[in-house]
């Protein structure tokens, strides 16, 4: 309980330095909102009305004070271009974004964590090779250019999946799924890598381990070897692995849904800082900053399951 | 041969997919789907100028009135109009049963309100309100405009088909200050906006307004009865062009509203896609800015001709031949009624970056840094930046040509100082009259971005609007035309025609440079 | 008193032995080899592109766009009438430079941060949390956002690019450091009157290179994919300068049309990551292959 | 050996504490006692031996000698000078006096310096300049017993014995009058080991060198030491000259710890005294006797005060209630 | 007595390495009786461990070693079993225990479920059967409260304890060979003494046969029945413990014996130096010629670096004492041996 009070108080300065960095970064980016509303014929005069409206002419410390303020009585503002408040623009899009997200997630896993093992099991055979060969490859192609490939194959070839858009767990199962499954399988592939190949090395690392060693002494055979001593010993590396993934994997998706036309988070965010939707770009970067590290708080927590010498 | 893997698990598996897509689209067979040229993320089309919002403004409000296919202004929510014999009183009735889309009547008092608004924000609408004494509704159906100067294009303001039009809305909505959104989307046009349903940045709703009260005309151009024929329309915004191309081609999507150019080979050959143009077409606009050396003098703007030929313009930008004007030199676009090749001549020649250098030079240019403003899209105007920067090079010039997204290019035009030429450009509506051309502007502080200041120009551009008599305006433009070509307020770089694509389920489309969804039946 | 067996392997030991040294080493480390030479070609032609490239690779033919190969254009033109070929090869200088830039950086700066972190509680307190909170962004937003901040130049590419990586440098470099600071060479080291600038030059910079210089190449590898995404988000290199990312960003929207504008940056960006990353694995491997852990 | 041959000490040692604070985010816990107030003194020329089993404190107290753990309490007499509280910039000056050997040889090598500059390095923090140094360093090497072809080596690419070496002329460049030896053997083989101890041997002959040696192993001790300390949990517990200590060890814990070593010879395998259980944690000793918990002789009265070390005889000291008794 | 239990026969096992082929274990024969406890003693990178690994081949497999030779356990040889055979006689006829018993249990499974674990393997018991014996045999080893501590971590017990519960582990099947390497040498020396005691007993109640693998020639005096010494992968000598040490032949043994400070000679101990065995182990990467040891040795002459000696009988008293030296028993130069 103590450890959890402590990491939840420890997660203050960490949004309070996202916070600033976010708000400097883009009050001091050139463009703002009011060029891009007054529209190509406005001249100067009417573009500084608009900017007057919207309170950009305010000192930045005044309107960094207003939006902290603002935060803390748990508003993130409304939106300079569609009037629509921050929360619910955030709400409209949370759902893909989650569902791609965690599909990755169960996809990478799902698959790299077995490749890991197995090639760390057969280490410097062609298994071995052909895993890491695999993870090498999967890290060195854009993301971009492996969905644009996928829908090259699957949607317009074979015409398995559709092209584009979102289809939310509601209006059925398959169509849910068949939008989903080449912007997961796409985003996918790095993460897949990079658990792989830190599956593979921590594998190895446990299995040169004095008590894999007793383990064998025991008598007992790969499998249980491999699954009942070995990964859960490797489970704390991966986890933490999965959670600082995070970060890479909302890259990913933000490319993703580009490539898809998903109206997830990514796509907003930088359509927002595109146009400078100053309000928009700071309530999604706090709530994914927050998000990110309550992930990573869940993963340490998870630690605990794996290992008994974490106690909090 | 052993085919690979996923090919020999096709058949199975298409089956199970095509049934389950079946399945997934039969509830929507009057759904309309269109792939907009852009995002929409603002709701006014009076405060804000751009086409996505303009368009918006055409689902969900009417205008008074409209033009027709030909060109012509007709009456839309107007019935009839009577002008005094000076030509300075202009009184409108408003057709009978007209109601908003939350029921309550459209009244006279709505129109004076939604005009005033319009005058303060647009181009034309400050030139026409410059010259109105008084506008007033005398009951819940007429109005009049009183003049106080002389005005000759009342309707063609009226009826303006583009950037901003002068949508009608309730008063109380209208009476929000000009520089502010508006937030209701109350209107008394053919669909009604769903706003439980907007999704910026992907998905627009509308649906169809039971309280519309269409005109008996069938549908003429943006006038005439706008009947609709679908439940229900959807703007599927796809940032991703490729993606969008795909989608499209394979039926995902109805209407593709502005297909990048190099998409219209693959347009035209797939049978299952027609491609409409508006006939008159979109002019690119090369600006200068007129407060920076050299640009501050008009010989180094005339330079800025010999070094533009349109057809290299219209190739970069992608377009085949077919989707190009010929090369034309007429401000005001070639095909419209104020087309005109006034004071054209010294540049009949043609790309000439001898004399682009001799004109630099005189224009006292020393080499100094030229900063062009490059951004990486949209695609017409960076390719464009891409031309520009290349021929200024050729012509000795030291070029400056800066990177940046297009919203660091708006926000970099709206400062004085720091460039020197940036790229757009604009629909025929927009340009086709020296009261809608917002970049022949040449008041100064007052003009858009580039800040042309002629007296002469602004002198030709007041008698134009003054002028009533069709003859007479024709010689003004003649002269204001050549006065810009004197003075460069900016080079026109070409003209062509933008299609949007559409599959051949739909039918009744109608070409007129904005996407209108009524009269569209899908089958 | 050998076994035959054991004779015999030995005898072809030897034989291997007696071979040139380049060759046992690269039987020794395939990987790190492979990658290596993949990598000496990548960065041959990008060093020779302005002997190879046949074309200038801003100059724009209008009449010639989205040409297929033929004998002029070896590989085609991009929507430009720009030669693919000439661009691709150019390319290669772009995002090597982005990609060794990238790596430098970070890594210099993360060395300097994560040491001072390491060494100084205080410090280590602010500066720690400040990298959780670079951390908590998601790098490529944080990217973008850099982009639109400042002006669009290969620079500030690198550094936009360079942000999100240096947190995870510092975390490292500091991991490194705190393990360092309780090797007994340290401790013999105070206690031979070694004065803390020294003991950092000498002791534990030295011996954090390592480590350092593999994730260094895994950031050179994974920067160079990041400028593509970059470009691909609209706030990556200048439009007119030929890279890798902005080739596929401009080429994208005509895939369609003319797939080579995409897939010949494409292939080359996929074989000199990959050719990076086979020489990071190597590294890794060669040098320490428990390492692998804290990357 | 005499009683009077170290007259004057040259190292004084009174009362040093070494507590780790063990703060968690509510509350205070009480500190770790890694040292629990010890004494001795060292005379010039003179082995003390520190033993005791692992997480006794014996190598916390060598090198809080040297501050490189700085002590909590109490006072380190070197030449007379306290030399415990002084600055980090006024202590350096004793850098030169007092130098420690570490008992990991390759660990406390710097992997990527030769071992020339290793040697060196003492040498340049004092401003030696080049020249000089490097004659010194090939002194120093033909001193320990290195080849002048060892300067340009690696450590990894010297056997244990020879990485010792290398230590050993470190901690000699220079000229201290104290050298801590940490556990200096232990992780050497027995022939190996014969052949460090030898050296040091000899070194302390001839440079009248003082040595704190700090191991486990009791033969080692009993072979280098002129004096020896047994430590048991951060204290001392009984400290004497050698042969004393051996033959008439005192202590209860002394006496077990002697009988458990295995011995060759079937002639010396006494009844062996088993202790129970483990080491209790040093964050909670136990109270009175910390020893009490697992001697075979503990009482009631052990629990309730400490004992103190009380002289018995011939420079030989014990901290047990029961020593004579059980003696 | 009977045929031995436990039989290694000329093994020679060597590991491919980068730049050669070491020769960890070259030519190295010796017999385990049952119910005996045999010594074998040696400095690091002797191969004693690499032998004691062999016997259950826990040693990395092909392509990077190479064995031959026999090893055999009741007759059967080991070293071409199958890898199933070897699975069924590892943690039951045969058990090992470790040096490290900090690092030799897994951290993540309770000390409980890592010995039921092997009882249900081997011997097939029901979970709630295996748990209960797993408690007795806590409890054999003297682990106070065993029942309550099998739901302990590793972590949770002391160094002491641990090494006590990997006995507990290794003995649940009540093997008939226990291959002990260096098991109390990361434990001080209290610890030690009260594992050796128990191994002694445990030997005594269950019968079990044990090899003793140590660099500890004190341990091995005081424990084992036979010793087997080792030098740079060969057996320089064999012997019953109270011979070897009352009369250690080859020039090894009897220079390793003169290198120990002793802990229990009269007075003037401290001024006795050490005798010091020159120079270094040899590098295992070249094939033998002549006695490995001669390069250290004081009475090499040319036939000992020309010729490996052959393991001979000594001179001496008893029957069953063995050296590898051509010049066994004759004095060393510059010791009063």
């Amino acid at each position: 309980m103590n450890y959890l009070l402590r990491r939840l108080l420890a997660v203050i300065p960490v949004l309070a330095v996202v916070a600033v960095i976010v708000f400097l970064l883009l009050r001091l980016a050139p463009g703002d909102p009011a060029v891009i509303i007054a529209g190509d014929t406005a001249s100067a005069e009417d573009i500084e009305h608009i900017r007057q409206t919207l309170g950009l002419n305010r000192p930045v410390v005044e309107q960094f004070v207003g939006w902290i303020g603002q935060i803390l009585r748990g508003d993130l503002g409304t939106s300079v271009f569609t009037g629509m408040p921050v929360a619910e623009m955030i709400r409209q899009r949370v759902e893909p974004t989650l569902w791609i997200s965690a599909l990755t997630m169960a996809f990478a896993v799902v698959f790299a964590v077995p490749m890991g093992i197995i090639a760390a099991w057969k280490a410097g055979t062609w298994v071995d090779r052909a895993v890491s060969g695999l993870a090498v490859a999967a890290f060195s192609l854009p993301v971009f250019v492996i969905g644009y490939g996928l829908v090259y194959g699957f949607s317009t070839q074979l015409d398995w999946f559709p092209v584009q858009g979102f289809k939310s767990l509601s209006d059925g199962f398959v169509p849910f799924i068949r939008h989903l499954a080449l912007p997961v399988i796409s985003g996918g592939l790095i993460y897949m890598a990079l658990l792989a190949r830190m599956t593979r090395s921590t594998m190895l690392e446990v299995l040169a381990q004095d008590y894999i060693r007793t383990a064998r002494a025991k008598g007992l055979s790969s499998q249980r070897l491999l699954l009942r001593h070995a990964l859960k010993n490797a489970a704390v590396p991966i986890v933490t692995t999965i959670g600082l993934g995070i970060a890479m994997l909302l890259s990913g998706v933000i490319v993703t849904e580009s490539v898809f036309a998903i109206p997830g988070i990514g796509r907003l965010t930088v359509d927002s800082i595109l146009r400078r939707d100053y309000p928009v770009i700071q309530g999604i970067v706090l709530v994914t900053a927050t998000a990110y590290v309550l992930i990573n708080l869940i993963t340490d927590l998870l630690y605990g399951l794996f290992d008994p010498r974490i106690r909090y | 041969m052993r085919l690979p893997l996923p090919f020999r698990a096709r058949p199975l598996a298409a089956a199970f997919f095509s049934l389950a897509a079946l399945a997934a689209q039969a509830g929507f067979a009057s759904t309309l789907h269109m792939i907009p040229q852009g995002d929409l993320k603002i709701l006014d089309p009076i405060q804000n100028p751009s086409y996505i919002t303009r368009n918006h403004g055409y689902m969900i409000y009417d205008t008074l009135f409209a033009q027709n296919a030909k060109g012509i202004i007709k009456p839309q929510m107007v019935d009839s109009w009577k002008v005094s014999a000076d030509k300075k009183t202009w009184s409108f009735k408003l057709r009978d049963g007209l109601k908003w889309s939350d029921g309550t009547p459209v009244t006279a008092a709505d129109c004076v309100a939604s005009l005033k608004r319009w005058g303060a924000r647009d181009v034309s609408g400050r030139l026409l309100f410059a010259a109105v004494g008084e506008i007033k509704a005398s009951d819940a159906a007429n109005f009049t405009i009183v003049l106080k100067s002389a005005f000759g294009p009342v309707l063609e303001m009226l009826g303006k088909p583009s950037s901003n039009v002068p949508f009608m809305m309730p008063e109380r909505i209208a009476a929000t200050d000009p520089n502010e959104q508006i937030k209701d989307t109350v209107g008394s046009g053919p669909f009604i906006f769903k706003r439980d349903e907007w999704v910026p940045g992907s998905k627009v709703v509308y649906i169809k307004n039971p309280n519309y009260v269409p005109r008996k005309e069938p549908a003429d151009g943006l006038a005439g009865g706008k009947l609709v024929k679908v439940d229900r329309v959807e703007w599927n915004y796809i940032p991703d062009q490729n993606t969008a191309l795909a989608a499209f081609k394979k039926g995902e999507m109805d209407i593709y509203e502005l297909p990048p150019a190099d998409f219209i080979p693959v347009l035209s050959a797939d049978a299952s896609i027609k491609l409409a143009t508006d006939p008159l077409g979109d002019q690119g606009w090369l600006r200068p800015n007129h407060l920076a050396a050299p640009f501050d003098n008009p010989k180094a703007r005339q330079a800025l001709y010999y070094l533009v030929n349109q057809g290299e313009y219209m190739a970069a930008a992608g377009f085949p031949e077919a989707y190009r004007h010929k090369p034309c030199m007429a401000y005001f676009m070639c095909g419209s009624v104020n087309e005109s090749f006034a004071g054209s001549a010294p540049y009949a020649g043609g790309k000439d970056i001898e004399k682009a250098k001799k004109l630099l030079q005189e224009a006292g240019y020393k080499g100094e840094k030229i900063v062009v403003l490059t951004p990486s899209e949209p695609p017409v105007q960076a390719a464009a930046a891409m031309v520009t920067v290349q021929n200024l090079k050729k012509a000795g010039v030291n070029v400056d040509a800066q990177a940046m997204d297009w919203s660091t290019l708006l926000a970099r035009r709206a400062k004085k100082d720091g460039w020197h030429i940036f790229h757009t450009y604009s629909v025929g509506t927009d340009v086709f009259s020296p009261a809608v051309n917002a970049y022949a502007q040449a008041n100064c502080e007052k003009a858009p971005s580039g800040w042309p200041c002629d007296a002469k120009l602004e002198q030709l551009r007041a008698a134009w609007v003054a002028e009533g008599d069709a003859a007479k305006r024709k010689k003004i433009t003649d002269e204001l035309q050549a006065r810009m070509y004197e003075v460069v307020p900016y080079v026109n770089f070409g003209q062509f025609f933008q299609p949007m694509a559409y599959r051949t389920n739909l039918t009744g489309v109608l070409s007129v440079g904005v996407p209108v969804m009524w009269n569209i039946e899908k089958k | 008193m050998d076994s035959p067996m054991i004779a015999a392997l030995e005898a072809r030991l030897e034989r291997q032995r007696r071979q040139p040294r380049i060759l046992v080493f690269a039987r020794r480390h395939p990987v790190l080899v492979a990658g290596a030479a993949l990598l000496a070609t990548m960065v041959l032609l990008a060093l020779l592109a302005p002997w190879l490239a046949p074309h200038d690779p801003t100059e724009m033919n209008v009449l010639q766009r989205l040409k297929p190969p033929s004998a002029d254009y070896l590989l085609g033109t991009d929507a430009l009438g720009r030669d693919i070929l000439s661009r691709t090869l150019y390319g290669a200088r772009v995002s090597l430079l982005v990609g060794v830039s990238v790596a430098l950086f970070s890594a210099l700066v993360g060395l300097g941060i994560g040491t001072v972190a390491g060494f100084n509680r205080v410090a280590d307190r602010i500066i720690m949390r400040i990298m959780d909170g670079m951390m908590a962004i998601p790098g490529i937003l944080l990217a973008v956002a850099l982009m639109t901040l400042i002006r669009a130049s290969i620079a500030t590419v690198v550094i936009a690019i360079a942000m999100p990586e240096i947190p995870r440098v510092v975390r490292l470099v500091r991991s490194l450091v705190l393990t360092i600071r309780e090797q007994p060479y340290i401790e013999a080291a105070r206690a031979m009157g070694t004065r803390l600038p020294m003991i950092l030059l000498r002791h534990v910079i030295p011996n954090l290179l390592t480590p350092l210089i593999v994730q260094a190449s895994f950031i050179w590898a994974s920067a160079m994919i990041f400028e593509a995404y970059l470009s691909f988000l609209g706030a990556g290199t200048p439009p007119e300068v030929p890279s890798w990312g902005n080739m596929m960003a401009e080429g994208r929207s005509v895939v369609q049309l003319a797939f080579g504008i995409i897939l010949y940056p494409g292939i080359f960006l996929g074989l000199t990551v990959l050719a990076v990353n086979l020489v990071g694995d190597g590294l890794r491997d060669l040098l320490d292959p428990r390492i692998g852990r804290k990357l | 050996m005499s009683v009077v041959a170290f007259p004057r000490p040259l190292l004084d040692v009174r009362d040093l504490v070494k507590h780790y604070p063990t703060r968690t985010f509510w509350r205070d816990s009480p500190p770790v006692k890694a040292l629990d107030g010890i004494s001795f003194t060292l005379g010039a020329g003179e082995t003390l031996g520190l033993v005791g089993e692992s997480g006794c404190g014996k190598s916390t107290a060598a090198k809080t000698l040297l501050r490189l753990i700085e002590p909590t309490a109490g006072q380190i007499l070197f030449d007379g000078a306290d030399i415990a509280t002084l600055s980090p910039a006024a202590f350096r000056p004793y850098r030169r006096e007092l130098q420690i050997v570490f008992q990991d040889p390759y660990a406390s090598l710097n992997p990527r310096l030769r071992a020339g500059e290793i040697v060196a390095e003492p040498l340049r923090n004092f401003g030696w300049d080049s020249r000089d140094g490097e004659q010194r360093v090939a002194d120093l090497f033909a001193r320990v017993g290195l080849n002048t072809d060892a300067l340009k080596k690696y450590p990894h690419e010297f056997s244990g014995g020879q990485r010792q070496r290398l230590g050993i002329a470190r901690a000699l460049a220079l000229n201290p009058r104290l050298i801590v030896l940490d556990e200096p053997v232990s992780a050497l083989d027995v022939s190996i080991q014969a052949q460090v101890i030898n050296l040091l041997e000899d070194l302390q002959a001839d440079l009248g060198l003082s040595y704190i040696f700090v191991a486990h192993d009791l033969a080692v001790v009993r072979h280098i030491s002129h004096r020896v300390a047994v430590m048991y949990l951060g204290r001392i517990v009984e400290i004497g000259p050698v042969d004393s200590l051996f033959t008439r060890p005192l202590h209860p814990y002394t006496r077990a710890l002697l009988s458990a070593v295995p011995k060759i010879s079937p002639a010396a395998r006494q009844n062996r005294i088993l202790l129970k259980g483990d080491l209790p944690s040093p964050a909670h000793p136990p109270s009175g006797c910390t020893f009490r918990t697992r001697c075979p002789q503990a009482r009631p009265e052990c629990a309730e005060r400490a004992p103190q070390l009380v002289a018995h005889g011939n420079r030989h000291q014990v901290s047990c209630h029961f020593a004579e008794t059980s003696a | 007595m009977s045929a031995p239990i436990l039989e290694i026969d000329d093994l020679r096992i060597a590991f491919a390495s980068p730049d050669g082929i070491v020769r960890a274990v070259d030519g190295v024969s010796w017999q385990l009786n049952a119910g005996e406890m045999l010594g074998i003693v040696g400095e690091s990178g002797c191969g004693k461990s690499v032998t004691a690994m062999s016997i259950l081949r826990l040693l990395p497999g092909p392509p990077a070693m190479f064995a031959s030779g026999a090893i055999r356990f009741r007759g059967e040889d080991l070293l071409t079993a199958s890898e199933a055979r070897m699975r069924a006689l590892r943690g039951n006829a045969i058990s090992m225990i470790f040096q490290d018993p900090m690092t030799s249990l897994n951290p993540v499974l309770t000390i409980g479920e890592q010995i039921a674990e092997v009882l249900i393997l081997h011997q097939k018991l029901s979970k709630r059967a295996a748990w209960t014996r797993a408690g007795e045999m806590l409890d054999l080893v003297g682990i106070p409260d065993p029942v309550r501590r099998l739901a302990d971590y590793p972590h949770q017990f002391s160094g002491g304890m641990r090494q006590r519960a990997m006995i507990a582990l290794a003995l649940a099947c009540n093997p008939a060979v226990l291959i002990a390497d260096e098991p109390t040498t990361a434990l001080d020396v209290t610890i030690q003494a009260q594992i050796m005691e128990l191994l002694a007993r445990l030997r005594r109640e269950m019968g079990t046969a044990i090899v003793l693998i140590t660099h500890d020639l004190g341990v091995v005096a005081e424990c084992c029945d036979r010793v087997v010494v080792m030098y740079a992968g060969t057996k320089v000598e064999e012997a019953r413990v109270d011979a070897l040490f009352a009369r250690p032949s080859h020039p090894y043994t009897r220079g390793l014996l003169a290198a120990m400070p002793e802990l229990d000679t009269p007075g003037d101990a401290r001024h006795r130096r050490l005798a010091e065995i020159p120079g270094m182990v040899p590098s295992l990467k070249q094939a033998a010629v002549g006695c490995r040891f001669a390069p250290r040795c004081a009475l090499a002459d040319e036939r000992c670096r020309q010729t490996i000696p052959a393991l001979a009988p000594t001179s001496g008293e008893h029957a069953d004492h063995f050296a590898a030296c051509f010049r066994a028993h004759e004095p060393l130069p510059g010791t009063a041996a």
